[in-house]
């Protein structure tokens, strides 16, 4: 590949700092060892940050902020990145005093201390969660002008606890038990019903992420992780878990996290995350700015069923695809990198992604989607995005047909 | 175990299982409502600026801007005694008395129509209840819905050039920068 | 596996927080989306940092700081709590001001900027780094008392860069080309040779790790990531590349990061890590506080020969082994968790773990290490190590014949 | 290119490649030593306290305590320029021209014997100066050097009891605490 870029490699021009100079952070010592027992990003990466819509909600104590996608490489968000959605604020929780209780329909009603659950044996898995929202400011046309808030309702993470069905067998599941309904312990006491199967298959009752203990807005001090399935049931400050024979009919799986038809019926516990994908880049806040050539697409897709069998990327709006490399290994439920090298000619551009995942589902238009769902169903928007290139490099976001 | 019933709070939306004792009137739901409601959800309900509303809205779910609210959305009325209890007013949580809660879920009730102004709420009475969306919703998830070929085309796909449907992101402003305040 | 703990499931008692009570944090609302951008960990974990030794040192700038392994959990480590291990301070080093030069033997001289570096094919790889000295307080008998400073030489993360095979093919490698020189833009300018077959073969030039960029003290904006290479060789602040026919034969590859024998001649060039692990519960940080009754035992494995083929585990001082579970997907040169139940009766034990790698290379005892090496040369310290327990449940650092 | 030779500084070890123009004694080198190194590696290169001796230790690589310096370890020469030149005095590299680090090197030459007090140095003279460990390295690497069975044993694989050999780890008190400065 010997000239890919070096039309154009940098010839350092001035500049104190530059080559011939020897530049300042050169002639000095730095920080030492102990000035930042835990360490931050440096300060000139002071725009990769969450953002929040202001105008999207009344409050910013119930409200979202976004991962900021177009900044991020590779598969792991690093934790002080993953989006933030919460009902009442970021509880404050002194894990000496937290406590989760399991009852209802179970032989022992069971009460857990956090250092109980971190003595059960554990699990790690890196496991994408995406809120279901992801996306619903789309459903209309193309509103948001930019990556992070058009698709950064998802993260990805090494989750660590104990399996649920641990838990549940400590307890005793009772035969008429079919659902479970999971509380948290934040000002919203947010609860969801959760089918029991799914509970003794794979979820996890997690104390850890990315190899330290839960971040505050992801659940400190401990949180489930259901994996695969809507943001919101990963109940997060968990509490409590109680069993019974039937869903709970709570206000978020009734009021919300309903998909209203164009019929006026609402489809009530759509649970599974299907394939989705994004290109991180180009996108519109990391527009093509150095003119013609080489340039490698980058992006992410993920899917609730497994794994991301392929990725393929069009740059003419869909009249052509081309199966992009994805990065390897391929981990079910996660995020997957994909990556394709591209040289650019200058022309306007139409770039979107495709997923399929091993299930065999196929990431749908936009059109497919409206077409089975109209546009007033907020949640599970998964359709194909399309990125605008503009020959001076500009990327804006739009829908076609 | 007496150390668990304080956190068990939950209602059960279909039968109203958990319904604790208690009671509470339309008017007694009104002053409640008017002092630690209404500054966010509106004086009748309407929703003050952001802030969710209350109640009206039906028969917006088949309309271009559906309103969903206890009154047009809600399948179950036990639920809003839940929702209530375990997490109003925002600002000041599991704050309300049993009492209370019945008061000023009348009142909503009250404010969509589904309660007389001189009623009285209780468990019973709440169950009794049936909302307006009661069959609103479908309960098995029917996806994926989308049908493409097993083998998606790779070439040539398109039958027509691509047409830009909506292009106003870049124009309309909403989106927020990327400059970090400090 | 019901009655696994419950014997001893802690009823609440007491305590305002405590259930019945609803706690303080449930009563509230907590902090909103906008007010953490970049998040931190919670104030109740304040205790999981980074540490150093100060003794050890002359000065905090040429120092060395210790991951907190038996606080972490799965294989990731937190980009804040990698070891740090530089020999003139973090510099702080403007991104838009660095260069990237590569030089000598090639074609074409090139320089680049953060933005080419970026621009080029990208590869992702979750890679253990460890320091060659970790361990290295230990040759001569138990030193230290915790197993952040036995074995906190080392991190985990996901790092995302550009091949160095891709940008040699830029400058063209010329024939006579056998080595190369990398170099660091910090006060130590720091320099290490590297043969040239390493270099094509798996090298990346990094500038992302966990996703975004790399962090001060691992080298932002740019490091090279030598996998399974000892740590010194990971050059960060990386600013310099020159290609030549054989070792520059400096500072840090010889009078340091060599490896003297009782005989007086010392080894050079000792690049690859041998396999090695620890386990991080039990450990003199985290002892059995509740007693007689199940535990899980949790350690780390590492191979810079490849992926950790088995784990074997010790509670009889290495009479008797068990094999532990490992966790999945065991990766090539990344740290992988090994787990293995124990249900502990109270006595003393000696706890031992033994990692097999691929390669078949199976990590010895401290005195098959000594009776080829002696105890003076510091780096590549792979010895198993021993946990005492006592019957109270407190562990030490001990080492046994 | 212009640009590149402001950060090509790097000099070879066992042939000097890149040693530049410029010359100093081992008398400029004593009064630089004494002023900008002495503070740290004492007056003679006997280190103060934890910081590094830069002499001294012929004969002790076999003992119980090697001590590892230019004089008795390094096997090449030109690396005191180079290692001088890049990050010396630690706390202001790059700060000395190339005739005062090669007046520096030459002292700290002196300070093993290995230059005589009236001696100036050069590129030519540093390159012709042999150190006493000139042979002390090994480049290949005999790793893997410890040997197990392909499979190590399972079960009752030790013929005595573990005996503890060392167990002061405990009682030393060296081990930084857990709690955190604030
Ligand atoms: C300070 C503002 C505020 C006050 C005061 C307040 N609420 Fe709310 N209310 C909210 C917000 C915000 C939500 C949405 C929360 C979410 O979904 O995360 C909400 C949601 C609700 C809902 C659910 C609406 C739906 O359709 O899903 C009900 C019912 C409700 N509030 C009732 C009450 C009652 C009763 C009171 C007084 C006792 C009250 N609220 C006081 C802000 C407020
Ligand atoms: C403020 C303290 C300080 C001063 C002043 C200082 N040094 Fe150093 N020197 C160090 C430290 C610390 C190291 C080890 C750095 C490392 O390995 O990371 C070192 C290492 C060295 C070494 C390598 C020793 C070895 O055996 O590897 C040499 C040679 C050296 N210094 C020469 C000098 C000279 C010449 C000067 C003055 C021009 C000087 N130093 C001034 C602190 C100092
Ligand atoms: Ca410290
Ligand atoms: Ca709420
Ligand atoms: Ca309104
Ligand atoms: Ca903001
Ligand atoms: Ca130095
Ligand atoms: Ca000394
Ligand atoms: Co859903
Ligand atoms: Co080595």
């Amino acid at each position: 590949t010997a000239g890919l870029l070096h039309p154009r490699l940098a010839l350092a021009k001035g500049g104190e700092n530059l080559p011939p100079n020897v530049p300042e952070w050169t002639r000095m010592l730095g920080a030492g060892v102990s000035e930042k027992p835990y360490g931050n990003p440096s300060p000139f990466e002071k725009h990769v940050v969450r953002r929040n819509v202001e105008w999207l909600t009344a409050t910013e104590q119930s409200s979202v902020s976004f991962t900021p996608l177009p900044d991020l490489e590779g598969i792991v968000t690093p934790s002080g990145l993953c989006f933030e959605r919460h009902h009442a604020g970021v509880p404050e929780i002194d894990p000496q005093q937290h406590r989760l209780i399991i009852h209802g329909m179970v032989d022992r009603p069971l009460i857990f201390t956090m250092d109980d659950l971190v003595r059960f044996p554990s699990v790690s898995r890196i496991l994408f969660l995406e809120c279901p929202a992801n996306g619903g400011m789309e459903w209309k046309g193309a509103q948001m002008n930019g990556c992070q808030f058009t698709h950064g309702m998802v993260h990805c993470c090494e989750w660590t606890g104990v399996k649920l069905s641990t838990l549940l067998a400590e307890a005793g599941v009772r035969p008429e038990a079919k659902w479970m309904l999971v509380e948290g312990a934040d000002g919203a006491v947010m609860t969801r019903s959760i089918p029991l199967a799914k509970a003794m298959d794979d979820c996890i009752v997690c104390y850890a992420q990315n190899g330290e203990r839960i971040r505050p807005e992801q659940g400190y001090p401990v949180r489930l992780m259901v994996p695969g399935w809507e943001g919101n049931v990963n109940v997060k400050w968990l509490r409590r878990i109680k069993l019974g024979d039937r869903p709970w009919q709570h206000r978020e799986e009734t009021s919300k996290y309903t998909d209203l038809m164009p019929d006026g019926k609402a489809r009530q516990f759509t649970f599974v995350l299907d394939a989705n994908s994004v290109v991180t880049f180009p996108c519109p806040e990391k527009p093509l700015k150095f003119g013609k050539g080489f340039y490698e697409i980058r992006g992410l897709a993920w899917s609730g069923r497994g794994r991301i069998k392929r990725v393929d990327v069009s740059l003419d709006g869909g009249d052509n695809w081309q199966s992009a490399q994805l990065q390897e290994p391929v981990l079910s439920q996660a995020l997957t990198r994909f990556r394709l090298p591209w040289t650019w000619d200058g022309a306007p551009a139409l770039v979107q992604s495709r997923a399929i995942d091993e299930s065999g589902y196929v990431q749908p238009t936009i059109d497919q989607l409206r077409a089975v769902r109209g546009v007033n169903s907020i949640y599970h928007k998964n359709a194909q995005q399309t990125w605008r290139v503009n020959p001076d490099g500009t990327v804006n976001n739009v829908q076609i047909l | 175990m007496a150390q668990i019933q304080g956190w068990d709070i939950d209602v059960r939306g279909d039968d109203g299982l958990g319904l604790p004792p208690g009671k509470g009137t339309v008017k007694q739901g009104e002053e409640i409502y008017l002092s630690q409601c209404a500054s966010c959800h509106g004086e009748f309900g309407e929703g003050n600026g952001r802030w969710p509303e209350l109640m009206g809205g039906n028969g917006t779910l088949t309309s271009d801007d559906p309103r969903k609210t206890v009154g047009s959305y809600w399948p179950y009325a036990p639920t809003l005694f839940d929702y209530v209890r375990r997490t109003m007013p925002f600002t000041a949580p599991q704050s309300l008395s049993n009492d209370e809660v019945y008061a000023v879920t009348a009142y909503i009730l009250h404010l969509n129509d589904l309660l007389p102004a001189d009623a009285e709420l209780d468990a019973a009475g709440l169950k009794a209840i049936r909302l307006p969306n009661r069959d609103g919703f479908i309960a098995e998830d029917p996806r994926p819905d989308t049908k493409s070929a097993s083998e998606p085309c790779m070439r040539g796909c398109r039958t027509a050039p691509p047409r830009i449907t909506s292009d106003l992101a870049e124009r309309l402003g909403v989106t927020p920068t990327r400059t970090p305040k400090d």
